[in-house]
């Protein structure tokens, strides 16, 4: 299995029945492809709409109707439009179960930073701060090392934040890291990795319990 | 998602000292079965949030008439004097806040946001205790979110994803209130099944909304 | 004519065509029979319509169609409905351009009074606060003396006040009185009412100006 | 009560300097004939209120490919590179607003409120050099109220009383960018009669708007 859906199916498994999600662009959206028949999620699109179905076929784009990525989309039967600012009071307000967003770096301490490289590239946060300070979970769906074979799991970010503290799991190519108030725990291992894999691969330390699951098979 | 209930056992939900948030205006849009139910189980100590004291007999009054309510924040008790008896007797402690700080406050938390700055008040023995901050040269009242535990919401009609319509003027709060619970409780008039609500005419979608009671009240049109 | 007809046919002539204005209940509300013909008004009820109508007729009552007082309404072809905190955001906003209220004491300073009287009459302020803090005119309306005589119109409010300084003008069955930054201008007299009488009803001091109106003919 | 105007019309009440609260989300909603006409005046120093940057052909992109754009409160720049780089090279002044939080604070000046307090950017460089207040022990940034001149925004139905709808996803910023407009201009699919709109799916309500302008493009359903 191609690592991207790998990662797109184990979010998948996050997600409860009842759930409103926000999936990030990318990596998240493989996400909707793997849910489960018996688990129904509500999909949130942040410029305005709840229950998001899946893009229309071509040729059928309404001009009208787009996510937050600005694909097309089309609305499940029982969708909602609304303004931005509701839009945000359903984010902020703790209304979303769970996030799922792509990083730049993740920390031990559940720091993300995924919106700018300072001199680089800053295309504004958008609305991954309120996304990430109000979801109810956040998730941190990406490939473990960047192109170069860097750790993008560190001891502590280096790049300015998105926000501080607030995510609740990391998952990868590699493994499924739970955030707690001690540090990074391994939960789960991708099917072909070891132990030592991962811990050669993350710069943040990690608590490695007795039993650890495995995912991608 | 959402799950149907009844008024009584919506009520059920309701324990002493819970705080509810309460939508309608002088008991039009209010969610009477459950006040009722409420009124017939007996809960009390409860803190109320609501623009209005309503009339003895109908919204919220009736909890005041049974000695329910010991705390309440509220803009208006003119069209109660029940109500107004119980605070000068000291047996029920009011915060009078006005209408339109009310309605930020509550939507306020059900945003996720701490509080406004309202002009509101400033000037009166409404700033009185309150942080006041000055920006652009004009002086604001920082006025904290309210927090609430249960919001009890009057809708017109609801979907079985929680999805609401309100009716005329019996919407006004109702939106604001069905924002801020920790349990958001609806009381439709009319429950209708998936795709019978155009999504461009929710006002609330469901994503607030935990639990429908059907009403015994039912119009049409 | 009758007092209060008087007063309410001369609210009516503050307001412009176009305006959106928000009349608190009483008195104020008879200045609806007075509009002329080629002056539209929209009216506001702050529990959430613009454009309210006439009363119904009677057994045409609607019960989820009432005025802010509780009085059943219509609503007109060109009518809104909205949420309280979109009606105070109206309001609060500066969108509104007149409120009209009536008031327990109104002072040089454009102070108003009109919400308790400690320890004997506590009914809240309701939507009165917000009315009188955003409307971009604020006009009192009311009898120029109490019941016992005594003056309405002081040089300080004694009672809690609604709002500071946010009176642009009081209209009495005597006077028209502008609030200006050097107090209160008597504009125009009712007819069959002297200067020397509303001097003498009026706690606060008074700028005669050389011309006069008069209304209520 | 609201005036038909042409998109050059419009585009004139503009000058140099203005701030432009402007719909629309990655385009989607935007007053485009609006936009082409101030392209053609060529009104420059603009200061611009909007959620994203755009596409360099489409929405506000075409703005800023003219350079007409002096200065942003902006939360997403990433389509357009415009924008970066002339935010790179200085020439341009930007504010980086968390979407929530720039439409908080654009709601708060149309509301007459003063500012909000929101838990978004706790932490980042968001806050540096704000105020925080801490409520019931969480940090909050105090964010203050965004003024605007002009509100630019895109309607699907309006009638002649300014009441409007907005069609989909294209609703986004619109209703809260029209409500801060000292004066608010908007561009409407179909410009309709008084009575044509029920009072009840009106979004934005006439009391906000001041100009309707008829746009080009024109959906059914």
């Amino acid at each position: 299995m191609d690592k991207r859906q790998m990662i797109g199916k184990r979010i998948a498994q996050e997600f409860k029945d009842g759930d409103y999600v926000n999936l990030g662009i990318g990596l998240p959206t493989l996400a909707v492809n793997y849910i489960p028949e018996n688990v129904h999620v509500t999909f949130q699109s942040e410029n305005g709409i709840l229950g998001t179905g899946p893009s229309p076929a071509e040729g059928a784009e309404d001009k009208d109707m787009i996510n937050a990525g600005g694909g097309f989309i089309t609305a499940l039967p029982h969708a909602s439009f609304f303004d931005s600012a509701l839009s945000f009071a359903i984010i902020r307000g703790g209304h979303v179960d769970a996030t799922v967003l792509g990083a730049l770096q993740v920390d031990g301490k559940g720091n993300l930073a995924n919106w700018m490289i300072p001199g680089k590239m800053v295309p504004g946060m958008g609305g991954a701060m309120d996304l990430v300070t109000g979801a109810r979970s956040v998730i941190v769906a990406m490939e473990h090392v960047d192109k170069y074979g860097n750790s993008k799991i560190l001891k502590e970010c280096t790049l300015p934040l998105t926000a501080k503290g607030k995510v609740t799991l990391i998952i990868t190519d590699m493994a499924v890291l739970k955030v707690t108030a001690q540090g990074l725990v391994l939960q789960e291992l991708a099917v072909g990795t070891t132990v030592e894999d991962v811990v050669k691969a993350t710069e943040a330390e990690l608590i490695i319990p007795d039993v650890i699951g495995t995912f991608g098979d | 998602m959402v799950k149907v209930i009844s008024a009584a056992e919506a009520a059920a939900m309701i324990k002493p000292g819970s705080r509810l948030a309460i939508g309608g205006f002088l008991a039009v849009g209010a969610p009477e079965d459950i006040l009722d139910a409420i009124v017939e189980q007996g809960t009390n100590d409860l803190h109320m949030i609501v623009i209005a004291s309503d009339w003895e007999n109908r919204g919220v009054g009736k909890l005041i008439q049974n000695r329910l309510v010991k705390s309440a924040q509220v803009s208006h008790l003119g069209t109660n004097r029940t109500i107004q008896a119980q605070m000068n007797a000291g047996e029920m402690d009011i915060e009078l806040v006005p209408q339109g700080t009310l309605m930020e406050r509550v939507r306020a938390f059900g945003a996720g946001l701490g509080g406004i700055l309202t002009p509101t008040g400033i000037g009166t023995i409404v700033e009185e205790g309150k942080q006041i901050i000055n920006h652009g040269g004009v002086d604001y009242i920082l006025e904290p979110a309210i927090p609430s535990d249960f919001a009890l919401v009057k809708a017109y009609k609801a979907d079985k994803s929680g999805n609401l319509t309100f009716r005329k003027t019996a919407r006004n709060s109702n939106p604001i209130m069905a924002m801020a619970g920790k349990i958001t409780i609806v009381e439709a008039e009319h429950i209708v099944e998936i795709g019978e609500l155009d999504p461009e005419e929710v006002i609330t979608p469901g994503v607030f909304v935990d639990y429908l009671v059907q009403s015994k009240e039912v119009t049409n049109g």
